[in-house]
């Protein structure tokens, strides 16, 4: 599909906010994506492959933000798209997070985002809030440094409370985003139910993994896979499921239930 | 409207633009993204005689406008296959091709043989060089007589048209085409991956589990038009020629170097519809040239 | 600072980046942009005994992240060379490698014969492997018993360190590899290019006047890192690797691999310079991990 | 070197012109040429190589110009950058047009532009009429098309005619520029003298070459030949040498006296 460049504007370090039109109206859920590359470079086979991205927020006017840092070839090549140049995408793709908790889930609700992890987290506090207005909605938000933290003002208003780390402690909690929810795990009783919604690299995933394991707790985890083409053509997107076998991030997720996830890998 | 048709390996295709295996599953979720009707065929993801997982990831990487792969042929296995994923495939007024490899002579000649008699299979492709698994492959591309004992084999064990999947990875691929040609494969196809490796300077790891994986894309596109246009010359036998065909030009290129058909590979992770893109373009090349049949452009590389 | 410094083949360099054969010519217009006394060693444009012209244009064409060249080895013969190119390199306080190939094993062996004694060259190199022209390639690099020729040829002839130049045209580079160490070679060099080809699809003609042509460039690493790395693995000789080199990281993916040094062949035409900004990057790469030595790097992929 | 991008505007149909303004002052002579690449696609393999582009003006400020068509990835790349944008280049290349005649060679000088070829014609007009100004100089242009005529209006300002061709008529002689100048010869004496200067494809050269070969005039063509390295390192630009071998047009070149080229390539 097609989509014209609304904006692409830089919003503070390596970190990039993109607004598409697309040519056709879209409808998604939060944690769903969209595999990109911007169609003045489809001659050109550097980069080759499409690049997968959360969609960050559906404006009511049509439009889709992506939320993005530039950490390579494909983002540097996409920073440098400017207004009304033409971007080839396949979307939305995926499963998404669930938001409509089945009726025996009770507790609260929380939401870990790693770095640029918390691209599709905005829009899924947005939704909870929506589908779950009588739940507590906790967001823990990690970056390296205070530059690594996006959306906060935006999750403030909307989340009961958020909780800040930082790994060279400039803003909020000293460590690592699972440290902060260690901790406010441990302030609650081991019974109490809770769900929680990640998305961060891998390791954090599994370390969250680790800490809910014995807890009373719902996890729902956003993977991240270096991905070829989004739709399950290539298998390229395999995680460890486990008990055996594979999952395609692309296709069977990217949005998985914790436990079936094997992260030995 | 200029002629794509084209019959290869006795199977009549409405163009000779395919799918390449592996890169297009076995069609169901391409399936939203291309229309089936319209490509000349599939070739489905390899199939063996038993379910196999596939390699632990990484499983891929991309390289200079290429990529690498290691996904070690996960497959259903084939009765799962004819039971589950022919069907589905059967809706379609398309070719299907089927993909297949095994750990042993023996056992290509097994998964081949199943196929016999199931309806919506118009023929077979036998994968002798895919880099990624310890049976199956490139150990028997590489090996002359190896691949002998294999044609022979898959030949005898069925009566569908039977392709053979040649290696890119040898000193001299006319002989394993020749080779092909005298035990009796209808067709081949050219080329599987180019072995290659890349290294993470972070971490010091392979960017792959599996070490090592199969280059494809336009990278290896002068590799792949080399090799089809020396067996062209040499060896007679039609040829389904691929490697980083991205474009129509690509096609063309194919076409001129001796191919009868084209298959698509990684430009399918690009976009899932370029093929019917490459169908349409190559109308257009014929007619903007005032030649009626595709035919007309196999082997005509003025030298 | 760290440790750049390296011997191979018995060859003190003050750093292991070299010029690759071939894309710094004999030094002269090279030299202009990039400081020679700071490479480790050039390894001149391939010479051999009597001068030759090299093949008709069109020569060069570029490819998906790589080029094709069919240059034919134009070549002043050695006379002149050493008499004219070599008293130019002496100049710089560099370690010159000479490329050197023949038509036959006998003329490989002359040529090599006549570097005895005369000042200023450190080492040949031997092009086995080019795939550009009749005599003096290719047919010597993909044929195990001519490779043994060629090197007990050269290696009866000179007292000179003698690199073998070898071919990535092949099924398995481990035995090439082999030969050259049980002929007394004192070291490899790989990759040398890849046999590609090129179609016009407006004129339809090959886009090199040679048809075929040698493949380089980025595009091309991935095989390359893989054969260093099965050849570091399989055999015990120094390899000097090349093959796409163009970053800083592609040389430490090199020397992780297992290469003892790096040749900078295609990106010298991207900048010059490159190999000064290699050698630059490879010093900081060390610095920033605390690595002490180049050496430290060498064959450390992890597995 | 680096250099900056001044501007980069679309001049008519797909020729542009881009200026540049190099980190140190350079100077050249008409004919040069430059290796090309933008700085932001170093890290991108596509297209690889550099491109050669003849300087096209110098401009009094230090600015450097580029007059170029887009017929590829590398112009199509090169029309991406803006203002600001780096530039790598190597040069000014080559040998140049001679400008200074020599004391004895008298007649007109006749100046032939095929298509894009006209890119240095300028600058060389404007230097033969500053070396040689008691001489006639008539410049040829010739083009597909109307909008394949460039310049036309400074050469007319400078030159002392200019005749026009185009292939379809539109503006000018119909036909090739060759048969603009075949013609203009016919008109005199085969004996008087003359210089001609062409650049253009090579088929357009050779037709000269045939064209003058009876008559008594020196020719000096810049040749066009594909270039990976443009200083000589990969011998690939090579042209036939008459009596045998090879020019490389980067190096011996581009400019060369006609009667030494053996255009039967
Ligand atoms: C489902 C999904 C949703 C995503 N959503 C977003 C998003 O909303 N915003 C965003 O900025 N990024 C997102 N990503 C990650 C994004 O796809 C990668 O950052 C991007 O592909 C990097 O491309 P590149 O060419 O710039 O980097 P490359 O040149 O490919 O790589 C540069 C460096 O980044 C590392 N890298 C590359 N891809 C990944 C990855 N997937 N995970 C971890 N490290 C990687 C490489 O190892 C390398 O070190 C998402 C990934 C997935 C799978
Ligand atoms: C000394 C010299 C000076 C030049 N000066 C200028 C100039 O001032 N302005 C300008 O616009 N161009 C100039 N050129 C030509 C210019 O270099 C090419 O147009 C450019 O390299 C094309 O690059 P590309 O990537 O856009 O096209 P590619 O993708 O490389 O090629 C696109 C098409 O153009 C054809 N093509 C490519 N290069 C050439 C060539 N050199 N000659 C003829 N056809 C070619 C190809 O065959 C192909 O059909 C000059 C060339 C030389 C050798
Ligand atoms: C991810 C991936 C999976 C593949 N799987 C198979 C396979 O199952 N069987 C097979 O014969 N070839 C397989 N191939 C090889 C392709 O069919 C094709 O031969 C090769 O990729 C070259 O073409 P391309 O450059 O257009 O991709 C695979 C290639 C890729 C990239
Ligand atoms: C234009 C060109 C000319 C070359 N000439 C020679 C040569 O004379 N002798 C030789 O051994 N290799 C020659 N090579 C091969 C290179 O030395 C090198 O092995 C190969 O290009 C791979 O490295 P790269 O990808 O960094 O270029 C040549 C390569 C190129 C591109
Ligand atoms: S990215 Fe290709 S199957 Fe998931
Ligand atoms: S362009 Fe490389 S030698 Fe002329």
């Amino acid at each position: 599909m097609r989509a014209r460049v609304i904006s692409n504007l830089c919003i503070k370090g390596s970190y990039y906010k993109l607004t598409i039109k697309p040519s056709t109206s879209i409808r998604a859920i939060a944690g769903q994506f969209l595999m990109i590359r911007p169609a003045a470079y489809q001659a050109f086979y550097e980069p080759l492959l499409p690049r997968p991205f959360s969609i960050h927020r559906l404006s009511p006017d049509g439009n889709l933000e992506i939320l993005y840092k530039v950490v390579g070839k494909g983002t540097a090549i996409l920073a440098r798209c400017g207004n009304n140049d033409e971007i080839d995408f396949l979307g939305p793709l995926g499963n998404g997070f669930p938001v409509r908790l089945t009726k025996g889930s009770s507790g609260e609700i929380l939401i870990v985002a790693g770095g640029i992890g918390v691209a599709p987290m905005l829009y899924l506090t947005e939704s909870l809030r929506a589908s779950c207005p009588e739940k507590r909605v906790i967001v823990f938000e990690g970056g390296r440094e205070t530059v690594d933290l996006l959306c906060v003002e935006e999750l403030k208003k909307i989340a009961t409370e958020v909780i800040l780390a930082t790994q060279d402690g400039s803003t909020g909690i000293k460590g690592y985003v699972t440290e902060a929810l260690e901790w406010y795990l441990h302030k609650r009783s081991s019974e109490m139910q809770a769900t929680v919604y990640a998305c961060g690299p891998n390791p954090m995933l599994k370390r969250i993994a680790e800490i809910v394991y014995p807890l009373n707790v719902d996890t729902y985890f956003s993977l991240e896979a270096t991905m070829a083409c989004g739709i399950g053509l290539c298998m390229g997107c395999a995680v460890k499921r486990k008990g055996g076998g594979y999952f395609l991030v692309c296709k069977d997720g990217p949005v998985f239930r914790g436990e079936t996830i094997d992260f030995d890998f | 409207m200029p002629d794509l048709s084209i019959e290869i390996a006795g199977i009549k295709l409405r163009n000779p633009v395919l799918l390449a295996s592996g890169t297009a599953g076995y069609g169901e979720d391409i399936a939203r993204y291309c229309d089936l009707n319209r490509v000349g065929a599939i070739i489905t993801k390899g199939i063996a005689l038993k379910p196999t997982p596939g390699n632990p990831p990484p499983r891929i990487c991309e390289t200079p406008a290429g990529m690498l792969n290691a996904i070690g042929l996960p497959n259903v296995g084939v009765d799962t296959f004819i039971k589950e994923n022919i069907p589905f495939l059967k809706k379609f007024d398309t070719r299907v091709i089927v993909n297949i490899f095994g750990a042993t002579v023996d056992e290509y000649g097994e998964v081949a043989g199943s196929f016999t008699g199931v309806e919506g299979v118009h023929g077979l492709e036998v994968n002798i060089s895919c880099p990624n698994i310890k049976e199956g492959g490139i150990a028997f591309g590489t090996d002359l007589e190896a691949t002998r004992r294999v044609v022979r084999t898959v030949r005898r064990s069925t009566t569908l048209p039977v392709i053979i999947k040649l290696s890119p990875n040898v000193t001299d691929i006319i002989p394993f085409a020749m080779v092909c040609k005298d035990e009796g494969a209808d067709a081949i196809s050219m080329i599987n991956t180019l072995l290659g490796m890349s290294i993470d300077t972070e971490t010091w790891k392979p960017r792959l589990a599996n070490i090592t994986g199969g280059l494809s894309g336009p990278a290896i596109k002068p590799v792949a038009v080399r090799m089809v246009w020396q067996v062209y010359n040499a060896v007679d036998i039609p040829i389904i020629g691929m490697g980083g065909i991205t474009t129509t030009g690509d096609a063309v290129e194919f076409f001129l170097a001796g191919t009868s058909a084209v298959a698509v590979g990684t430009a399918n992770f690009l976009n899932p519809n370029v093929s019917i893109e490459i169908i349409d373009g190559l109308g257009r090349y014929l007619e903007e040239r005032g030649i009626d049949s595709i035919r007309g452009l196999i082997g005509a590389v003025k030298i």
